[in-house]
């Protein structure tokens, strides 16, 4: 795959035109024009109206048609470097999951993930849902190691590897962990991720074998990766930031009372959309650069 | 207090990493060692606490961790955990020279284990899976009529598929009429690379937004 | 949910019925007797849930116990027909039991407010209550039975605290089965897969010669190394960052092999930072060996392959700090990546380097085609790898991937044709060749 | 020879052949091997972060000494390391009790966390961002048609991922709303893309399997040092 680096080329010639500026502009510059891109929309609090597509809206309507008592498990499973895009959605979920009164069970196959599930107390449960119980309404498993084992493990076993909680409290103490078993008890299994364990790891070793519906929630980076496994192997999916954005605004449209918690995608779609903006803009100059370097390499041969 | 504090430590080393997209300086590399040691000791204090006590210690003798983790009272050992401890063990003889190749046997069962999970799981769901996901009808019929966009995706995507598999072919010439073939195969993974990473573009841009609102939210400590 | 459920407590919940187990059902039903009664259930399921309890007025038991409900003669029909066998396909931990609806168990009157699970070792000692079912559900998986243990079971129609029993069934055990029946299929696509590919391992391991088609970024490996050479300058090799657990790096290693010899020959720096002991242990291992095989082995040195962090992002950040500082002629990225592929490739880039990668995270493909000069997509990775081991076996296994793509390919087409004949025509026959055909390749049916 | 060859290869060889099994045998001994060696690997896991560290302090330890380049800054890598490490597996400073979550947000290792680990850690992942722009303005030249490719799909995506979407073809009469770009970068991801994706996953699985086979079988040996052939 050679052909697509177009860089490295010689230029033969001396004199200085627009085309070799274009061509050689510095990428120092390119860094402090993205900066701008994003600092100066969050300075100015740019937002845009944010529609939710069909594959967003599967997960919605999912968690719409569960009854109230379902079990739901959120799988927090990333890191602090992808808050801006897994945050919002684990918020958007568990909002809605608590709104419904479900009972909802928190864990993580990454080990930077329950310091993401105390974020989310703070922000959803303290915030909104302060009527909520721990320990009946909503749980935080913890982190164990094991990566896709954990989930094959848990997927037949679940107390046998969880035998407390993040706090490491016994886990028959926990009224909504009595009934709990394994994996098939839930009603729908939540997987944030933002790589490897993730989404597609919760796919292959609990949906698929244990016939569980997954949805996902991944960076975007993972998204078009997914794509293959829905609708048949996973119910829906929110990829990125626009994902979350999506989710937010179907949420909203339906549960307006969380308005105001409830929007930190849409906020950040404003930088994201400049950004893009100024990419794009790069990407012109750099084959308007490209063109012309070869309209004039074709008219020097010619001479 | 400590907030305020954390919140120096976290903007000033966030700074020094972005000051490596001008130029190599001490900041950076500062920086960079610390997070080399921090995260290194990091990943071993979760490992030790979070697995190692807990699974194993606390498998083969939950008596011995009364006060250090929460065991539940009625635990009871379950001394087939001393095999992974004799397997790590070895592969800790890597750090003397003389019995190092002990540690072969550990790597046997890490390589066995992967080998075991990796062929199982890949049969599954990217072998079998993505087949029965291809097959489907090339033509879609809908209320009586022939839906043109759906049929045309449906042909689209199976064309993409086989002619992209046969770019994968290794043991035939890409000549002729399987040469061409293969070649629109490589647009397919051109177009699916491009896709990706315009999507992509999105994640990073997020990632940034972060960043950029941590600090905000430090210059907002300091004005 | 019906109201006068908050009396049946013990220690079982309706909450157990809810979607996981309804599809459970589900497929377990299409599977013995096909659709019609595991409809029944899922529909059953969401009526019953919509309806009130109306049971007909009947006298409240003295306190009921939660282990032994008080039985009233005739508040409903009991079910019938029970039946209790060893679940099939798994590992012992089961008995499911099935019954025939209790002629009360009718929707519109929510006179069955559900069904009680009660078991006991010996016919007629005190049964227990396991759990319970939802009104119109004909199936439950005791999960919390122990194997090889005999049970006997009766199932009791519930109203209220009023629960008419069935007659007992047993002795059951649970056992583990030699085969799970669900997996055929893929026990015989793995079949033809290690038979085509071990047959071309041992026809290649005979002397026979395969053509293997030529993929630039293999080729591109001995410039590359010659190109630091002739500069000066080190070579970089990053094997990835995932563990040994991941076959990426196996791969990655092979090829690790390869380059070392080379760099061994033409005495060039080699420098292997790596984010995993356990890589690094292999790493050396295998650069050792390579050093030796061509008569080299003095110029190996274990500080050529070292440990940095297990961190991805420690480590990147160390892995640009070396780029920038070292400047590699060459890099190579051959192994499992994830966010930090372009961070890499970038930064490799802005130091002038020839970059050569191989990967089979989808993810990351996109990032190294745009900023290297040569990737191995996917499979290419695993090909390069027997490749340049130039081991006659590893290169042979490569023709029986191929016959696996033969495979997958052949049924993509039959599958999408017949799936259309079947839809166009809407001939019976057609579409029941087509769903035999895609339930081959269907997963846990 | 025997104990440094052989013996490794059997014991791959029992372990991956266990584990396949066990996906089609739900019995003992399969069953149990299946379910316990992944705790096993999880154990030794982290044995090798305990080899990780002894391995770091060796190499920037063995730096110090000899005052190799960047010495000094090997020592900012030493004293963060200990420093994490002592506080972490001590409990030092929190949490309240030895039981406790080591990485409690009030603790020092908690802090430690969040103050260096968690910045530097968002903020080396961001560099992505410029990365990802310099990248595609390199990259993104309609060169070839492969190239061309890929840029005019990246294009579309880049567009149709954003509001801009909406507003650049937003005014396409109902008869073309397939060219509207939400939908035809939706289009793209879903059906070209996803062909090209779904190749790659064919391909990579048959790659895996083929590997995996060959460790189980001992043909592939490299990871032994790739000695006796």
């Amino acid at each position: 795959m050679a052909d697509d680096r177009p860089d490295k080329e010689q230029s033969s010639r001396p004199r200085k035109g627009v085309i070799d500026v274009l061509k050689a502009i510095d990428r120092r510059i390119i860094f402090l024009l993205i900066t701008l891109g994003v600092v100066l929309p969050l300075i100015f609090h740019l937002v845009f109206s944010v529609r939710t597509s069909p594959i967003v809206q599967a997960i919605f309507d999912k968690m719409e048609s569960l009854p109230p008592g379902s079990k739901v498990l959120v799988s927090f499973d990333y890191a602090p470097s992808t808050v801006p895009e897994n945050q919002p959605m684990a918020e958007a979920i568990c909002r809605h999951a608590l709104a419904k009164d479900f009972k909802v069970y928190m864990m993580a196959v990454w080990a930077t993930g329950p310091p993401q599930v105390d974020a989310l107390v703070t922000n959803v449960i303290e915030r909104d849902f302060p009527g909520k119980v721990y320990g009946k309404d909503w749980i935080n498993l913890g982190y164990k190691a094991g990566n896709q084992g954990l989930i094959n493990a848990i997927l037949l076993d679940l107390k046998g590897m969880y035998t407390t909680d993040v706090h490491g409290d016994p886990i028959d103490g926990f009224e909504m962990m009595r009934d709990v078993q394994n994996l098939a008890d839930m009603s729908l299994i939540v997987c944030i991720g933002s790589g490897f364990p993730g989404v597609r790891e919760w796919v292959q070793f609990a949906g698929d074998p244990g016939r569980i519906p997954v949805a996902g929630g991944v960076t975007a980076v993972e998204a078009p990766l997914l794509y293959p496994y829905y609708p048949r192997q996973l119910l829906g999916l929110m990829g990125g930031l626009q994902g979350a954005a999506e989710y937010e605004s179907a949420l909203v449209l339906k549960y307006p009372q969380y308005k105001e918690h409830a929007e930190q995608a849409v906020r950040l779609m404003g930088p994201q959309t400049v950004a893009h903006l100024v990419i794009i803009a790069f990407v012109i100059i750099g084959n308007i650069a490209y063109f012309g370097e070869r309209s004039r390499q074709k008219r020097a041969k010619k001479a | 207090m400590a907030h305020t504090f954390e919140l120096w430590i976290g903007a000033l080393l966030t700074l020094m990493i972005f000051s490596f997209l001008y130029k190599d300086n001490p900041f950076y590399k500062f920086a960079e060692h610390l997070f080399v040691g921090v995260s290194a000791a990091y990943w071993m204090v979760i490992g030790i606490w979070s697995t190692l006590m807990p699974n194993l210690v606390g498998r083969i003798a939950p008596n011995a961790l009364q006060g250090v983790i929460n065991m539940p009272e009625d635990a009871q050992p379950q001394y087939h955990f001393i095999v992974p401890a004799i397997f790590g063990l070895l592969m800790l003889t890597r750090l003397v020279e003389r019995i190092s190749w002990l540690s072969r046997w550990a790597m046997a069962f890490v390589i066995g284990f992967a080998a075991g999970t990796n062929f199982t799981r890949y049969l599954q769901s990217d072998f079998v899976g993505q087949i029965y996901n291809s097959m489907l009808p090339l033509v879609v019929v809908s209320s009586g009529h022939v839906a043109i966009g759906a049929t045309f995706s449906a042909i689209v995507l199976i064309v993409g598929v086989i002619s992209a598999l046969i770019y994968f072919f290794f043991s035939k010439e890409h000549t002729g009429a399987f040469g061409a073939t293969s070649r629109l195969g490589i647009w397919f993974l051109m177009v699916a690379f491009g896709a990706a990473f315009g999507y992509t573009v999105m994640a990073r841009i997020s990632l940034l937004t972060g960043r950029m609102q941590y600090l905000g939210e430090w210059l907002a400590t300091i004005f | 949910m019906p109201p006068c459920r908050e009396d049946s407590d013990s220690h079982a919940s309706l909450a157990r019925f809810s979607v996981p187990f309804s599809a459970i059902l589900f497929l377990k039903f299409a599977r013995l007797i096909r659709f019609i009664p595991a409809l029944a259930v899922t529909l059953g399921l969401v009526i019953a849930c919509s309806f009130p309890c109306v049971c007909p007025a009947a006298e409240p038991a003295a306190t009921p116990d939660e282990a032994h409900p008080v039985v009233v003669p005739m508040p409903a029909a009991a079910p019938t027909e029970i039946r209790a066998a060893d679940t099939p396909d798994d590992n012992g931990e089961s008995i499911t039991v099935s019954w025939v609806l209790s002629a009360d168990d009718v929707p519109a009157t929510g006179t069955v407010t559900g069904y009680a699970i009660m078991r006991c070792a010996t016919p007629d000692g005190a049964y227990e209550q396991v759990s319970t079912a939802p009104a119109q559900a004909q199936e439950y998986l005791d999960t919390s039975v122990d194997q090889g243990v005999q049970y006997y079971y009766k199932v009791g129609a519930m109203c209220g605290d009023l629960v008419s029993l069935s007659a007992v069934v047993g002795p059951v055990a649970a056992r583990q089965q030699w085969l799970d029946t669900r997996v055929i299929n893929l026990l015989v696509i793995a079949l033809i897969l290690i038979g085509a590919i071990m047959w071309y391992v041992f026809q290649a391991g005979k002397g026979k010669k395969l053509f293997i088609r030529r993929i630039a970024g293999i080729e591109a490996v001995d410039e590359a190394v010659g190109r630091a050479t002739e500069m000066g300058k080190p070579i970089l090799f990053i094997p990835g960052i995932q563990d040994m657990d991941n076959v990426q790096t196996v791969a990655g290693l092979t090829i690790l092999a390869s380059v070392g010899k080379l760099a061994a020959q033409y005495e060039t720096k080699l420098d292997v930072p790596v984010s995993r002991s356990l890589v690094m242990s292999t790493a050396r291992e295998t650069l050792k060996q390579a050093y030796l095989s061509v008569g080299r082995p003095d110029l190996y040195s274990d500080d050529m392959a070292y440990y940095v962090t297990d961190e991805q992002f420690g480590y990147v950040a160390a892995v640009d700090g070396i780029m920038v500082r070292e400047k590699p002629a060459t890099c190579f990225y051959m192994g499992a990546f994830f966010a930090e592929s372009l961070i890499l490739a970038e930064t490799g880039n802005s130091v002038g380097a020839i970059q050569i990668a191989g990967t089979a995270m989808p993810t990351q493909l996109p990032f190294f085609v745009a900023a290297c000069d040569y990737t191995l997509i996917g499979e290419e990775l695993f090909a390069a790898s027997a490749y340049l081991s130039k081991d006659a076996k590893m290169i042979g296994s490569l023709k029986g991937q191929d016959v696996g793509k033969g495979i997958a390919m052949f049924f993509i087409l039959l599958g999408s044709i017949v799936a259309t004949v079947a839809s166009v025509s809407g001939n019976s026959s057609a579409a029941a060749f087509s769903d035999w055909l895609s339930n081959l390749f269907r997963l846990n049916f | 020879m025997f104990f440094k060859v052989q013996i490794p290869l059997i014991i791959t060889f029992i372990v991956g052949a266990a584990l396949v099994i066990a996906m089609f045998v739900p019995h003992f001994p399969f069953y149990e091997a299946n379910e316990n060696f992944s705790i096993y690997f999880d154990l030794i896991a982290v044995f090798a972060f305990i080899l990780g560290g002894g391995n770091l302090l060796k190499i920037h330890g063995d730096r110090i000494w000899r005052k190799g380049r960047d010495w000094k800054y090997s020592i900012v890598t030493v004293v963060g390391f200990l420093a994490m490490l002592i506080v972490g597996t001590l409990k030092i400073g929190g949490p309240p009790g030895f039981t406790g979550d080591v990485s409690a947000s009030d603790s020092w290792f908690g802090f430690m966390y969040y103050s260096m680990f968690v910045p530097l850690q968002s903020t080396m992942f961001s560099l992505l961002a410029f990365f990802v722009a310099s990248a595609s303005y390199r990259a993104f030249r309609a060169k070839t048609k492969e190239a061309t490719m890929l840029l005019v799909a990246a294009f579309i995506i880049l567009i149709g991922r954003t509001p801009l979407g909406h507003y650049v073809t937003g005014w396409l009469p109902p008869q073309l709303q397939f060219l509207h770009i939400p939908n035809l970068s939706n289009w793209i991801l879903s059906v070209p893309s996803m062909a090209g994706q779904r190749a790659i996953m064919i391909g990579i699985a048959l790659g895996i399997i083929s590997t995996s086979l060959k460790l189980i079988l001992g043909i592939e040996r490299s990871y032994l040092g790739g000695e006796s052939k």
